[in-house]
């Protein structure tokens, strides 16, 4: 029994750890936030020369060929510093679907891209507002092009294709390939409670759109693609919930009122007591998700749910009681808080909200996988 | 146990309804109810200057300062009345934002501390909106702790009895718009910190006076720094003794608690409406059992706020003093909005990370989100108010200080991490 | 516009609470809790002999003749001392049904008796777990005769006769009144989480039960007078929530640890600051209940269930909360705190459990009653 | 990451499991596992007893004590195969409740501070379960404040060297049924309080120790307070010099964290069974909305609890020390469980007021309900834990220490209200 990450992980993520604190300071933050561009290129095209962008990528296809564990540690390495690129859409989903669902040409052809860095992928399924369901599916391809509006797609305004969910011609749900330089495209970029982070509105108005995976299975297909990002989410949020809790232990330190650091009143030390708790339980069902994710476990769908609720709860916890230890300094646009209250604010809301995923983790419960309860 | 107005209070309320009808700025209702959370709703005109002359008006009308003396230039009617007034005024009251610190608290602090001259000419503009007043309290290494400022006031050399100011104020509301500032500032730091401290008034002219806007988390800039820079004050423009500053500024900080109205929204009413109106699975969102049971705790919030307020309002109308209990408005409203706004989005779903005119309700949500963290905070952080709470009302001890028979100049200023 | 009671409302208040302070002090509570006897006879002869039993019957039918606002005066000063009477059972239930349903005969029968506190009566609605809803109420009236069981039933070991919910011969739901010392009332004594209160199995086989309203009417007639008496009950709940929060700060205030009152620790203090907070909300939405109780506003149903969410949410908070303050000292049977957590919790399921008044809340505010919610 | 044996533990796993099998007293399983908040749940025998004989026969055949070192009755295990044995020996473990503290607190206070003599003496008898050992620290004045100790300890003036012990130990879980005592006292009060204790053991039998059961809040009697009259304890009984009792004490207080298992259980396992079978308006309970909401929240503080012991399991199998982050078992588990009876009675609606063999699983969200308020102060109560967290594991500075340099006979006392 060893519920750890293994020493070569660890000293990935010292890697990645070092890697990123140099090229991923807050400033490198503010200059998404403040609009210079939607994302960091230079960032993006380091982490994939790193091997980061392909490290759970067969070397087959262009891709270090590690593992799903070292995809976690980096996921939550990416989380801690907020990184302002396109993982999580790129990495965490589209090679995922790839790798899952297709063809030999179409991984061929797209992953040794992803991996580099060369391309980016995104994953077009949201339409309206609310929790998804299949009825809200209304893109719809005939005869190869797919037409309807999807918003908000995540990195849609610097995806170079994306996996869309659309209905068939049977009215089933199946996933299209759809490139997004096509004259069909339009993107209009979204205001979002993130602009670290694009957001965009994708409307296809009948451009080419290619099966990927087996017709009408888009909806499971998407289904398990995104209980394995919601792992690795639950990572990155893992680490903006660490960082943040140290952004208020610091400052708690640093900072005197009353004659006293203010990290001495209980007022503080037990907001801060209850921030390490809540952020220690989402770490440890952190591990959890990942053990069931490398593990390929039956436990997957639970573990996936549990990691996700515990740690959507810790960061939102985390990011907006730092910004109560900073006080009115904590409020402004100049220090950093704000960056990991958006953020832990935008990761509660990818994949389905919070109420999303209490409610999927007790009907997998109750569907069977009771045994994860004891 | 009543909701009804008395005979008198129905008459009053008709005057006030009536007099609003006829005189306000109803070109500009669809916009100031469109406000939220520091800003007016106002794009067709310039809200300083739209609400100078609704406030113009008023006093002309006698309808300014309805708390304040007739001589002074207000409406001297009791506190239902103000209730009353401020219920038919509604959203021609957003107008009145610029002065809500000079009305509240700067003009109260002036009628206590001030000589009657200086009363009879500086209060009358503040009532008529001609003048606007700024609160200079707040320091960058002060926060919750008040009393830990440190702009320096010290006597000119040269024998004219004025007062050289340098240093740095923040977090004041509306700087940028004001004519006059209240300035606590230290003049001894050689006696503990509560001791030191001298009030003065200003014009916000006075040479070596430089106001910046903050740019706010939410990208908003209702507040300012304020620096100064060998800044000279007639010492006629002192308040209260050389030393008597923070009992001088308690009347100030006092006045806020009478700002009491029908008890500050936690944005329940938007949530619920929202619930009504957005679907989970195909059904009507306010069906979902998890919904209900999330919305009926913010409601009992909402609800125990208002029925708080109004029975303050009672307390007041027979002669009580507001206390230190009206503390818990903000204290609840604030992590209310925060949480609530949160389940909002979360309905939402992934659409929720949207904040623009074409969300619900036009991302009044994503504002509350981005906004409540400074509720939380400003005027008393959540923490100050538990104090407040634990020991003013129910009667519990005090921090243990360590600052408090201490030489100003020998307290700490930063920790080691 | 005056939302507080009257100078004469409060005088009252005064009075009885000197009355109680004399008559029910915690010894009198604990007795009970020993199992002496199922309720406080002389306490509850006293409160008969007070006034506060007739407080709201009407003088023709040899009550006191003062109003509703009354009723919740004394319901708090009940509240604030645990009260082991059966006031709830027998004054805001019982009597209530009689007042908005009886038939003059039944009138002038019974609530002369139950204001004098000659009889006692109670309401026998429960059947089985869980929510209450028509299709659990399965006891049957038959020609004039009832069958069926019900618990648990509050004072069903002392009480002299019972409203009962039952099926009526067109299988709808209509109110019966049973008199229960005939011999085909089985009563069995229930163990319960407060025993300061009684609670009991009552089985009918075949006994005299008399209508009482219209047939058919009657879970319309129990909802309005559950809704009244919820309000009551509420007071009650607020009156406990400040004695439990009381009791709190005077033991914060007298306990040493560490060479200062507890009470110095901000732990502490903000742990009775919040608990001060709830009772405060409480406060504010009992009264909006008892103004929509005497004015009978139309928003009634949306007070009841506003003050019931309240001032349950409130006291189970402060009479945990007092445990706490208290440490180890407040888990011993000899200290009162324990009192004031058992009757918490069972008043927190009176009626309904807080489950069922906060989805009441919304169901009636979106009914219709929006108007408070702004 | 892996949750599955190596070969080595697996066959260990094999031998514990085979060894139970054929060992353990079956005919009690049943019983074992209505186990609840203190009560072993038999009724067919004395749980003392039936307790001593397992313990007999596990120290026996080599598997008493697996973290004590073998030549004092122990096995000398890994912690790894501490937790598999654990987890084999399952509802039998419930039979060694009497000795949790005498091998988990008492033991390896012995072993760190007495002499090999008195070790060699005094161990293999606890191991082996034929003496129980209770731990006389708490006292009524002190509770969180465990220093604040007032039992004297002073020297006999009869020159034998003996020491006099008066006084009033509290919470003492056991003394009723135990050999022997560890025990704290203060021999010199003209010192600050942490400076003047002295640590000793003695044998309950000794004259003038008296012991009288607490009657608990929720009816039952675990633990005792402990009086003391003119006890005479020869010196020969003292572990650790005079004056170093406090740091004694951290020795039993250290090892407390090192009794880790799978994580403390929340009730939540309990929970979900019940909402699988409730029903709320005609439907299963867990189809609920609210329901599922609420037992979400639940589940992940479950489940974090249990990883978080494995985590602490694999750190401890590495060589790492447990350390105070291991408080935030406790803290989870007793809040939740309280809100978790809370919401378990809801769902029974007005029945959950009943608490009788009939009801769900018997009572036993009733018995949680009035139970956890005292697992939220045992053992260091919820504010004592946060303190713990905020200072020894986030390193934040302590409390303002008033009692601190002060001789303890000049702290006070008492409070005024």
């Amino acid at each position: 029994m060893n519920l750890d990450f293994s020493d070569e992980q660890k000293q990935l993520r010292d890697q990645v750890r070092r890697f990123l604190s140099e090229k991923c300071p807050p400033a490198a933050v503010r200059k998404i936030l403040e609009g210079s561009s939607a994302f960091d290129r230079d960032l993006y095209l380091g982490l994939a020369e790193l091997g980061v962008l392909g490290a759970a990528i067969p070397e087959e296809y262009g891709g270090v060929g590690l593992g799903d564990l070292e995809l976690c540690v980096i996921a939550e390495e990416l989380g801690r510093v907020i990184a302002p690129v396109p993982v999580s859409s790129s990495i965490y989903l589209t090679a995922e679907f790839l790798l899952m669902s297709g063809s030999e040409a179409q991984k061929a052809c797209w992953l040794p891209k992803l991996s580099s860095g060369e391309v980016i992928g995104t994953f077009a399924f949201n339409e309206g507002q609310g929790r998804m369901t299949p009825d809200k599916v209304q893109a719809r391809v005939e005869g190869g092009k797919i037409t309807g509006t999807k918003a908000p797609i995540a990195d849609g305004s610097i995806a170079d294709f994306a996996i869309v969910a659309a209905r068939d011609e049977a009215d089933g749900i199946s996933l299209y390939l759809v490139k997004l330089d096509d004259d069909g495209v339009s993107r209009d970029a979204l205001e979002s409670i993130d602009p670290t982070r694009d957001q965009t509105r994708l409307t296809f108005d009948g451009c080419p759109a290619e099966l990927l995976g087996g017709q009408g299975e888009g909806w499971h297909i998407a289904s398990v693609v995104m209980d394995r990002a919601a792992i690795l989410l639950a990572f990155e949020q893992l680490g903006g919930s660490d960082r943040a809790m140290e952004m208020a232990r610091d400052y708690a330190l640093e900072r005197i009122a009353f004659g006293r650091q203010i990290g001495s009143f209980q007022a503080i030390k037990h907001m801060l007591a209850d921030m390490y708790v809540s952020a220690t339980l989402a770490r440890s069902n952190c591990y959890y998700g990942a053990w069931a994710l490398a593990s390929g476990a039956s436990e997957r769908p639970v573990a996936a749910a549990t990691a996700r609720v515990s740690a959507t709860t810790a960061f939102q916890q985390c990011s907006k009681n730092n910004i109560q230890v900073h006080g009115g300094m904590g409020f402004t646009w100049a220090f950093d808080c704000h960056l990991y209250y958006r953020r832990s604010n935008a990761l509660a809301l990818a994949l389905g909200g919070l109420s999303t995923w209490e409610s999927l983790l007790i009907e997998r419960m109750s569907a069977g996988n009771t045994e994860s309860a004891a | 146990m009543d909701f009804q107005d008395t005979p008198e209070e129905a008459a009053f309320r008709a005057e006030a309804r009536a007099w609003i009808d006829a005189n306000a700025p109803k070109h500009l209702e669809a916009e100031l109810k469109r406000a939220s959370f520091g800003s007016s709703g106002l794009t067709s005109e310039d809200p300083v200057a739209a609400g100078k002359a609704w406030q113009k008006k008023k006093a002309e009308a006698g309808w300014a300062c309805l708390h304040w003396p007739k001589e002074y230039g207000g409406g001297a009617r009791t506190p239902i009345e103000r209730v009353i007034w401020n219920q038919e005024e509604g959203p021609y009251a957003v107008l009145s934002g610029a002065f809500t610190i000079g009305h509240g608290m700067c003009g109260p602090t002036v009628m206590a501390w001030a000589d009657e001259e200086q009363s009879r000419k500086l209060l009358p503009p503040l009532a008529s909106g001609e003048e606007i007043w700024c609160q200079l309290f707040s320091e960058p290494a002060g926060g919750s702790d008040l009393a830990g400022l440190r702009t320096r006031a010290v006597k000119a050399d040269d024998g004219s009895g004025d007062w050289i100011v340098n240093g740095q104020k923040i977090w004041t509301s509306g700087a940028q718009i004001s004519d006059w500032g209240l300035l606590i500032t230290r003049t001894d730091p050689d006696v503990p910190k509560h001791k030191g401290l001298t009030m003065f008034f200003l014009s916000m002219d006075t040479p070596g006076v430089e106001v910046r806007p903050i740019k706010q988390a939410n990208g908003a800039s209702g507040f300012n720094e304020v620096y100064f820079t060998d800044v000279r004050i007639p010492d006629s423009q002192r308040l209260g003794d050389v030393g008597q500053g923070w009992k001088v500024s308690l009347t100030t900080l006092m006045n806020e608690r009478l700002s009491i109205g029908s008890g500050m929204s936690t944005g329940f009413p938007e949530l619920f409406r929202f619930c009504m109106e957005a679907e989970i699975e195909g059904k009507p969102a306010i069906e979902d059992s998890a919904v209900r049971t999330r919305l009926a705790q913010f409601a009992v919030k909402q609800s125990g706020l208002k029925y708080t307020g109004m029975r303050a309002i009672t307390a007041l109308s027979k002669g009580d003093t507001p206390g230190p209990e009206n503390s818990i408005g903000k204290l609840v409203a604030g992590a209310t909005m925060q949480e609530l706004a949160m389940f909002a989005l979360d309905i939402q779903g992934e659409a929720g990370v949207i904040w623009s005119e074409d969300s619900p309700q036009r991302g009044r949500f994503q504002a509350m989100l981005m906004r409540s963290p400074a509720t939380r905070i400003e005027g008393g952080s959540d923490e100050i108010l538990r104090n407040i709470i634990g020991e003013r009302v129910l009667g519990l001890p005090g921090d243990i200080r360590v600052d408090k028979d201490v030489p100003f100049k020998d307290i700490p200023t930063r920790g080691g991490s």
